[in-house]
C-alpha cells in the first residue's frame, strides 16, 4: 500500500500537492476524473516521506497519508 | 501502514464547489478538524455567509444556518444568545465582513460576543466574479477597478485585525495565511486558540486568513499562493494581535 | 376575567410579547416605539429571556433570524423607516421559514417623514416590502387590549405556520394608555422545533437556508410557501358593526376604525345607515366579508392614513359590484369623526349614481 | 356621558401624569377610559398635552378634538386650547402662569393660581395636582377618593416621601373650588 | 438609424445611462447585474464621471441621494435582496424628490432565492417597498434595445418629476445580447436644478429634506406628491399586438412577454385568437388598456415570473368585467411557449362559463 | 465699545431645538464660525443626520442635505465626488455615527473621501429619550441598560478615533471637548485643522467632541460639563490622532 | 453700554454663562422670556473683564461681548 | 427559417465565446439574433452553455426550449441537451471528449474530434472554433465569411496574434464536413 492515496473523484487537479511535496513525489495523471480534471497521482512511491505536505495543502480533502507500521506499534486511529 | 492524515468528521463528505486550487477548502478543513479535535462538533452552530462559501452549510458537519450577506455576526448573536452552552461560529469573505458587514463585525466584537469568526481574506469578492472587495491591494486589478486599485478613487485597503484591536471586546485576534505548509500549520493553531477563546468565555474571537483565488486572480493555483506570500502579507501583516492569554 | 390595568400601548406589546414565552427581543431605537425596547430592556433580564439593542434596524432582525433559527421565541420592533430597513431580513425570514413577530408603530412617511400615527405602511406590510414571492400575516390592532391579544396570537401563528408575522400598529396606539386584561402567561411548552439548529452533527444535523441555486427545486420551494400561504387564508379576520342593515360600508382598521365607528354612530343618528368592517387581519385580508357586503350595500367608503392603500383590498374584494369611495388623511394628521361624517354624508348624497370612484389622488 | 378631557401644559408641569391619574380615577369608578399623550420632538422644551377620555361605553376615539373640559397649565397652552373645549365646557387655567382673561365667553373658566396655591401646601412642584383636582371638582368627572386612590396607588414605593404632599394639593384645588 | 451593435443587456443599460447624461453610479456587486457595475467602472472615467463601489447597498443608494441632491444625473443597480436593502434609500429619495435611476435586475426569492431570472419583485416595485406613500415609476423593458431606450428616458422622467424611477429587468434581459442601435448622447443640457445644493450660503441657500416634523405641513407634502403622481399617471404605457379581433386577451411584461408572444403566435396558428397587452410601464399601470379590452375580450390571462402579483393591477383594471385567469412560474424557471400555449387552450376551452378565477396559489 | 463677540454668518438666525445648556449649540457656533472664517460658507454643503441635530439643515447658513439615520457620509460622498469644488461636511451623533453608520463611517474614512464629520459624542441617543450608545460609558444608566451599561449583555465603548486611526485615508483624526472655554478654544482649533484638512486635499478628517446631554443624562447643564470632563474624558481620551501635517 | 448683551429672546436661561464666568458677573433673571426661560442677565457691571467666557459656552448665541474702545482704536468690525 | 441553437460544454471551453460569434455572424447577414448565456455559480468549474437564436423576424424569445440545432463539446452536455434538440436538428458533438455514440436516432448527429483537429492546426484551445466551423456549414446557419468577419470584429487588438489560428480552426471545421 502506498503512504499516499489521491482520490481521483474528489480530485480537482490544482496542482498544489505536487507544487508543495518535497520529494517532487507527485505528478498528475493524463486521464479525466468525472468532474473534467486531471487528478493528482503518487509518482514516485519510494522518494515520499509521508510529510503530508501534500494533504496540507489540498483544498478538495483529495489525500490520505500513511507511515509504515513499525514492529510492535498499535494500529491506532488517525493522528 | 497507519494512516497519519484521513478526512475529518468536522466535514461531510461532499465535494464543494470551489474552484480548484482554492484555499477556501483548505480552510474548511482546518476548522473541521478542530471542531472535531476540541469534541465540540455536536454542540456547534456555524453560520455560513454569502460569497463562494455560501454553501458552507453543506460542508461543515454540524447545525448551520445561512445568514444575508454581511450580516453573519448578528445572526451568530442571535444563535449565542439563545443557546448559551453551543460553540457559534461564522465564516465569512472579506466582502462579506468588511464591506457590507463592517458595521456587524465591529459591534459584534465590541460586544465581546462569544462567537469564533473565520475571516477569509482573499482580496475580492470571488463568487460575483472578482469585484473590488476592501481589503484589495492597491493596484489590484479588479473588475470594478480594471486600472488597478487607485487610493485616490476607491480608497485604502482596510487591516480589519487593526481595526478590531483597538475594541476591549476581542479574546483573541489573528491574522495567518494559507501560503504554505508552516503557515497552515500556524492557521490552524490560531483556529483553536480562537475557539478556546470562546469555550473559556473571554470574549469575541477571530482569525482572519489570507487566501488564494486563483479564479479571479487569473493565477494559477501556486502563482496565487505566492501572491499572497509576496503581496498580501506585505499589506496584511501576520501575527497575533489580540490574545487574551497574553493580555494584550 | 382578569383584573384591568392601565397600561400604555407600547409597553402592553412587549408584557405580551413575554407572556407568549417570547425570549429575544432585539430592536433599535426609533419613535413612536421606543417604549418597547425600553421595557424589554427592563423585563427581560427578570425572566430569564435575551434584550439586545443592536447597532441598526439590519442587525435586529438578523440577530432575530438567528435566535429563531435557534428555536426561540423572538420579536423585533421599530417604525416606518426602520421597517424599511428589515425588509431583506423579513424576505430571508419568510425564505427561511422562521417563525418571528416584527411590529411596525407606524409613523408619517416617506423618507424620515414625522413621527405621528399614519397607516402609509399597507402596501409594505401585505404585498411584502421585500423581495420575492412572500407573504407574512398582518394583525391590526385598534386598542390596548388587542396590542396584547393580537400580539401572543402573532407568536402562536408564525410557529403554527413557521412564518414571520407582522404587527401593524400606529403612533396612537403605541402611546395611549388603555386599561388592559392581561391572559396568564402561555403556560404549555412551546411547540417543538425539530428543524431548530441548537447544534448537532452528522445526519440529524440542521440547516436554516433560503438559497436554492438549482431553479427547480427553488420554484418547489416557492410552490411549498404558496401552500403554506394558501393555507393561512384561514386566518383572515374582521369585526362587523352595524352591518345588518347598512346601506354604505366603512371599511377601516387600527385606530382609525375607532374614528370612523364614531362617525357611523353619528351618522346612524342622523338616518344614514352606515356599517363598519374592520379588518384585524390585514393579511390575508377578510376579502370574504366584503365581497358579501358587496351585494348588499350601495356603496363603500374606505378611511386610512394614507394616500389609499388598503382600498386596493377593498376594490379587489368588491370587484365591479359596487362604487368604492375614500377618504385619507396623511402626514400624521387624523381626521375627526366629525369629518369622516362629512364624507359619509356626501357618499350618502351621491348614492343611487353607481360609479367606480378612483383612489385616493393618485397613489 | 363621556368626558373628553385635555390637558396641557409645558414639559416639566407633569400634565402627563396628572393625565394618567385622572384616567387611573375613571377605572376605579368603573368607567371605560383612556390616555394619550402628545410625543416626541414637540416635547423637547416645548408643550406637554394629553387627552383623557372617560366614559360609560368603550371609548371610541383616544384623540379628542372637542373638548368637554381642559387643563391648561401655561400661557402657550392657554391660546393653543381654549378654541378645542365645546361651548358650556369647563377651563381650569393656571393663572399663575397663563392670563387670567380668557377670549370665550361661552365656558365655564376657572381661573386657579395653581403654582401659588402648591407652593401654599409646601410643594411647588405640585401645581398639577392642584389643578387636577380643582378640575375634578368643577367637573365631577371623578370623586375625590378615587383620584386619591389613584395617586397612591400609582406612587412607587421610592417616590412615597412625595405622597402626603400630592394629596395635599389635590384637596387643596377641590377646597379652591368649593371656595370659588 | 443608427448602426446596430450586439450588445449584452446589463452593458447596453450602462450605456444608455451615459449617453443620457448620467455621471454618477455608485453600486454593490451582485448576480445577475455584475456587468453593469463593471461597465460603469470602465466606462465612466472615460467620459469624466464617478464610479463608486458602494460598501453596501445602503451606501449605494445613499451615494445617489448626495450625487442627485448636487445636481449629477445619478443610477444605482443591484437585483432583489439588494433592492430590499435600497427600501429605506427609495423612500427618501421619493420624500425629497431627487431625481434618480434605480435598477433592478430581479431573481428569485425569497431570501437568498437563486440567480436565476424572475419577476417576484413586481409588489415592491410598483407598491413601494418602502414605508410611506410614495410612487416611483417603473419601466418594464423587454429587449436590449429597451433596456437602452427606456433607461434613457427614465432620467428624462426622473428629472421633469423630480422622483426616482425604476428599471426593473430579469436575469435573461441582463444576460442577453440583442443587436442595438444605440441613440445619439443627450446634447441637450441637463434641466436646470435651481434646488440642488452645490454651495451657496445665506438666503438663497438650498435644503434637501423629507423631516416635516410638523404633522400639517407633513400632510400638504404628501398632497403634493400625490398631485405629482397624479400627474404621472399620463405615462402609463402598454404595447399591445393582436387585440383587434383578440377573444382571450394575454398580459405580460418583461421578457415574460416575448414568451408569451410566442404563444399568442402558436395559439392564433390554432384558431385561439389571442392577443397580448404588454405594460411597458409597470407604474402608472396601462389601466386604460385593460379596462378597454375588459369590455371587449372574453377572458384574461395573465402570465408572470411570480406566484401572481401583477394580476392584481389587472384585476383592478378588469374590475369584474371578465374572469382573470392566471399563470406563473418561480424561482427562476421561464414557461416555454408551449406551456402558455397549453394554458391558453385550457382558458379557451373554459370560455364562456365567466367566472373569476383566483390569482395564483396565495400570493 | 468694540464688539468683540458676535453671531456668526456661519449660522442661520434660527434658535434651535436643542434643550437648555446642550452643548450641539456650541459646536454650531464652532463650526459655524469656522466656516465663515476660513470664507467657504457660499460653497459649503453640509449633511444633517437623524438626531438630535437633525434639524442642523435650519441652522447652518449653507446647502444642506438631509440624511437617511447612519448615511451622512455616503451621502456626502455623493456630493463630494459630484461637486469638486465644494466643501462637503457631516454634523453626527453619536448612535447615528458608530452605531448604524458605522459601516458608513469606515468606509468614508478608508477611502479618504474628502470630506470632514463633526462627530458629537454625547455618550447616549439623545432624540429618541436616552438609550445606550455604542460610546456610552460602562457602568451609564440608560432607557434600554435601565441597570447601566454591563459589558457581558451591551458590549464595550467604541472609541472611534482610535478606530479610525488604524486606517489609511483619514488625514486628521482629533477628538476634544466641550466641558470648558479652554477645551471650546481647542475644539475649534481642530474643526479648523479638519476643514484645513480638506481644502488641501490630505483627506477624510473628523473631530469627535465629548458633548453633553443635560436632559437625558438628568443633570443640569454645569453638572454634565463635569461629568465629560470627570467621566468620559477618561474613557475617552483627548487629543489628536492623526494630523496630515505631522505624518502620522 | 454694557460689556456684555445677553438676548433675553435667545436665552434658555441653561446657566452655562453663570457657572463659567471668572468674575460672577453674570446672574439670572427672575421673569420668564417668550420660551418661558429666565434668560441671564449681567449682574456686575463692573465686575466684568470682557474675557468672553460666557459667550463661548453659551449653546444659543445669546451673548455678545464688547470692549471699551481705547483712545485712537478704529473702530472695526467683528473680531 | 428560424434557427434556435444551443451550445454546451465546460467552463474552459470557450463555449459562450462561441455562440456570441454565431450571432455576430448572423447579424452580419441581415438576420435578427440573440445570444442568451446560463450564468451564475453554475458556471464555476462546471458547465457554460448558451443559446443563440437567428432569424429573419425579430426574436421572439431568447429562450431555446427545442433546439433546432446543438453543439455538445463534451460528456455532460451531451448528456444535458441532446434531448432538447429537435427530431431532424443538427447536433455537432466533440468526440475528442464525448462519446460518439448517441442514442436519439432522430438527429443529424456529426461526430466530430474537435480537440484533436484544433491540435493539428496548432492550438488546441481552439476546438470551439472547429465546432463553430463545422456547425455553420452543417446548417448553412450562417456563411463562412461572415463568421470570418465577426471573428475580426470581435477580436480585440491585444488578441490580434490569435486571429490567424482562429480563422484557420474555423476553416478547418468547415472543411471537415466537407470531407464527412
Ligand atoms: C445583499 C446582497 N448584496 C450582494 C449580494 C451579492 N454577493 C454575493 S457574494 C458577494 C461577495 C462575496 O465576496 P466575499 O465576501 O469576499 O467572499 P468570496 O466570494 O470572495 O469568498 C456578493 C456581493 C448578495 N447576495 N446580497
Ligand atoms: C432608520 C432609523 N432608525 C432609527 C431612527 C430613530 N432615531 C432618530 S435619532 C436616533 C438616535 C440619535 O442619536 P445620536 O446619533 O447619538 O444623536 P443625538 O440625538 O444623541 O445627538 C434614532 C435611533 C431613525 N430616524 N431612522
Ligand atoms: S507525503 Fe510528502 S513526500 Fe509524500 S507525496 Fe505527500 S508531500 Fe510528497
Ligand atoms: S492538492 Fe488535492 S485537489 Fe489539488 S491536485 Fe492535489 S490532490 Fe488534487
Ligand atoms: S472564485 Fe475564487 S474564492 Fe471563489 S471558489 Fe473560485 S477561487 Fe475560490
Ligand atoms: S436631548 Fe440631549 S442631546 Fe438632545 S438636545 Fe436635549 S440635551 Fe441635547
Ligand atoms: S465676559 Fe467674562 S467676565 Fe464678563 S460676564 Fe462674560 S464671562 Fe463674565
Ligand atoms: S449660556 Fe446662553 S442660553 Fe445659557 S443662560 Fe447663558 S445666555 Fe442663556
Ligand atoms: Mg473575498
Ligand atoms: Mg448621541
Amino acid at each position: 500500500m502506498p503512504r499516499v492515496v489521491f482520490d481521483p473523484e474528489r480530485c480537482k487537479g490544482c496542482g498544489l500537492c505536487l507544487a508543495f511535496c518535497p520529494t517532487r513525489a507527485v505528478g498528475m495523471d493524463e486521464g479525466l476524473n468525472r468532474m473534467g480534471y486531471h487528478p493528482a497521482v503518487l509518482l514516485d512511491e519510494a522518494a515520499c516521506t509521508s510529510c503530508a505536505a501534500c494533504a496540507w495543502v489540498c483544498p478538495d480533502l483529495a489525500v490520505e497519508v500513511y507511515v509504515p507500521v513499525k514492529a510492535g506499534e498499535r494500529r491506532a486511529g488517525v493522528g | 501502514m497507519r494512516q497519519i492524515f484521513a478526512g475529518t468528521d468536522g466535514l461531510t463528505q461532499s465535494t464543494t464547489i470551489y474552484c480548484p486550487g482554492c484555499t477556501h477548502g483548505i480552510t474548511h478543513r482546518l476548522v473541521g478538524e478542530v471542531l472535531e479535535e476540541l469534541g465540540v462538533t455536536g454542540r456547534t452552530v456555524g453560520v455560513a455567509s454569502v460569497g463562494c462559501s455560501v454553501l458552507a452549510y453543506e460542508y461543515f458537519n454540524c447545525d448551520m444556518q445561512e445568514a444575508a450577506h454581511g450580516r453573519a455576526p448578528a445572526v451568530a448573536t442571535g444563535i449565542r444568545r439563545v443557546l448559551p452552552e453551543a460553540v457559534v461560529f461564522t465564516y465569512q469573505g472579506d466582502g462579506d465582513l468588511a464591506s457590507i458587514g463592517m458595521g456587524e463585525t465591529i459591534h459584534a466584537a465590541a460586544r465581546g460576543e462569544r462567537i469564533t469568526v473565520i475571516f477569509i481574506n482573499n482580496a475580492n469578492y470571488g463568487m460575483t466574479g472578482g469585484q473590488l472587495a476592501p481589503t484589495t491591494l492597491l493596484g489590484q486589478v479588479t473588475t470594478t477597478t480594471p486600472g488597478g486599485r487607485s487610493a485616490a478613487t476607491a480608497g485604502y485597503p482596510i487591516r480589519v485585525c487593526e481595526l478590531l484591536a483597538t475594541l476591549d471586546g476581542p479574546a483573541y485576534v489573528a491574522r495567518t495565511s494559507t501560503h504554505n505548509v508552516a503557515e497552515l500549520h500556524r492557521t490552524k493553531k490560531a483556529i483553536r486558540a480562537a475557539f478556546q477563546a470562546q469555550l473559556e468565555g473571554a470574549g469575541f474571537s477571530m482569525v482572519e486568513i489570507l487566501s488564494t483565488c486563483p479564479t479571479n486572480w487569473g493565477m494559477d493555483p501556486v502563482r496565487a499562493m505566492e501572491f499572497v506570500a509576496k503581496e498580501m502579507t506585505a499589506t496584511y501583516p501576520l501575527g497575533e494581535f489580540v490574545n487574551w492569554r497574553r493580555g494584550n | 376575567m382578569a383584573e384591568r390595568i392601565l397600561l400604555k400601548g407600547n409597553e402592553a406589546l412587549g408584557e405580551a410579547a413575554i407572556l407568549a414565552g417570547c425570549r429575544f427581543f432585539a430592536g433599535y431605537p426609533i419613535t413612536p416605539q421606543n417604549e418597547i425596547p425600553a421595557y424589554m430592556a427592563r423585563r427581560m433580564p427578570r425572566v430569564g429571556g435575551v434584550f439586545i439593542q443592536a447597532e441598526s434596524e439590519l442587525a435586529a432582525i438578523n440577530m432575530v433570524y438567528g435566535a429563531a433559527g435557534a428555536g426561540a421565541r423572538a420579536m423585533t420592533s421599530s417604525s416606518s423607516p426602520g421597517i424599511s430597513l428589515k425588509q431583506e431580513g423579513i424576505s430571508y425570514l419568510a425564505g427561511a421559514e422562521l417563525p418571528s413577530v416584527v411590529v411596525n408603530i407606524v409613523r408619517g412617511g416617506p423618507g424620515l417623514g414625522g413621527i405621528q400615527p399614519a397607516q402609509s405602511d399597507y402596501f409594505q406590510a401585505t404585498r411584502g416590502g421585500g423581495h420575492g414571492d412572500y407573504r407574512t400575516p398582518v394583525f391590526a390592532p385598534n386598542s390596548v387590549q388587542e396590542m396584547v391579544d393580537l400580539t401572543m396570537e402573532a407568536f402562536e401563528v408564525a410557529d403554527a405556520y413557521r412564518n414571520p408575522v407582522l404587527v401593524l400598529g400606529d403612533g396612537i396606539l403605541g402611546q395611549m394608555m388603555e386599561p388592559v386584561a392581561l391572559p396568564p402567561a402561555r403556560e404549555a411548552p412551546l411547540p417543538p422545533k425539530p428543524w431548530a439548529t441548537t447544534g448537532a452533527k452528522g445526519p440529524g444535523r440542521r440547516i436554516i437556508n433560503s438559497l436554492y441555486l438549482d431553479p427547480v427545486v427553488l420554484e418547489q420551494r416557492n410552490l411549498w410557501l404558496a401552500e403554506k400561504y394558501a393555507r393561512m387564508r384561514g386566518l383572515a379576520r374582521a369585526e362587523t358593526v352595524g352591518m345588518e342593515d347598512a346601506e354604505i360600508c366603512l371599511v377601516a382598521y387600527g385606530a382609525t376604525s375607532r374614528i370612523v365607528k364614531g362617525a357611523m354612530q353619528m351618522a346612524r343618528r342622523e338616518g344614514i345607515r352606515a356599517g363598519l368592517i374592520r379588518p384585524v387581519t390585514l393579511w390575508p385580508y377578510p376579502t370574504v366579508s366584503i365581497r358579501e357586503a358587496a351585494g348588499r350595500v350601495e356603496a363603500f367608503l374606505v378611511v386610512e392614513l394614507s394616500l389609499g392603500q388598503m382600498v386596493e383590498d377593498v376594490r379587489l374584494a368588491v370587484d365591479g359590484k359596487a362604487p368604492v369611495h375614500f377618504y385619507g388623511r396623511t402626514g400624521g394628521m387624523v381626521p375627526s369623526p366629525r369629518e369622516v361624517l362629512e364624507k359619509l354624508r356626501e357618499v350618502a348624497a351621491g348614492m343611487g349614481k353607481r360609479r367606480v370612484v378612483a383612489a385616493g389622488a393618485g397613489a | 356621558m363621556t368626558h373628553e378631557v385635555i390637558m396641557a401644559g409645558h414639559g416639566g408641569q407633569g400634565v402627563l401624569y396628572m393625565g394618567t391619574l385622572l384616567a387611573r380615577a375613571g377605572m376605579l369608578e368603573g368607567k371605560e377610559v383612556s390616555w394619550l399623550p402628545s410625543y416626541g420632538a414637540e416635547q423637547r422644551g416645548g408643550t406637554a398635552n394629553c387627552a383623557v377620555v372617560i366614559g360609560d361605553e368603550a371609548v371610541v376615539s383616544p384623540v379628542v378634538y372637542e373638548a368637554t373640559g381642559a387643563v391648561v397649565m401655561n400661557g402657550p397652552s392657554l391660546e393653543k386650547f381654549a378654541p378645542h373645549v365645546r361651548p358650556g365646557g369647563v377651563l381650569v387655567v393656571n393663572t399663575s402662569l397663563a392670563p387670567e382673561r380668557v377670549e370665550r365667553g361661552d365656558l365655564r373658566v376657572v381661573a386657579l393660581p395653581a403654582n401659588r396655591l402648591a407652593e401654599e401646601t409646601g410643594d411647588g412642584r405640585s401645581a398639577n395636582m392642584v389643578a387636577l383636582g380643582a378640575f375634578a371638582a368643577a367637573t365631577g368627572i371623578v370623586r375625590m377618593d378615587n383620584l386619591l386612590e389613584a395617586l397612591r396607588q400609582a406612587t412607587p414605593a421610592r417616590r412615597r416621601h412625595l405622597l402626603a404632599g400630592n394629596e395635599r394639593a389635590l384637596r387643596r384645588g377641590e377646597e379652591w373650588m368649593g371656595k370659588d
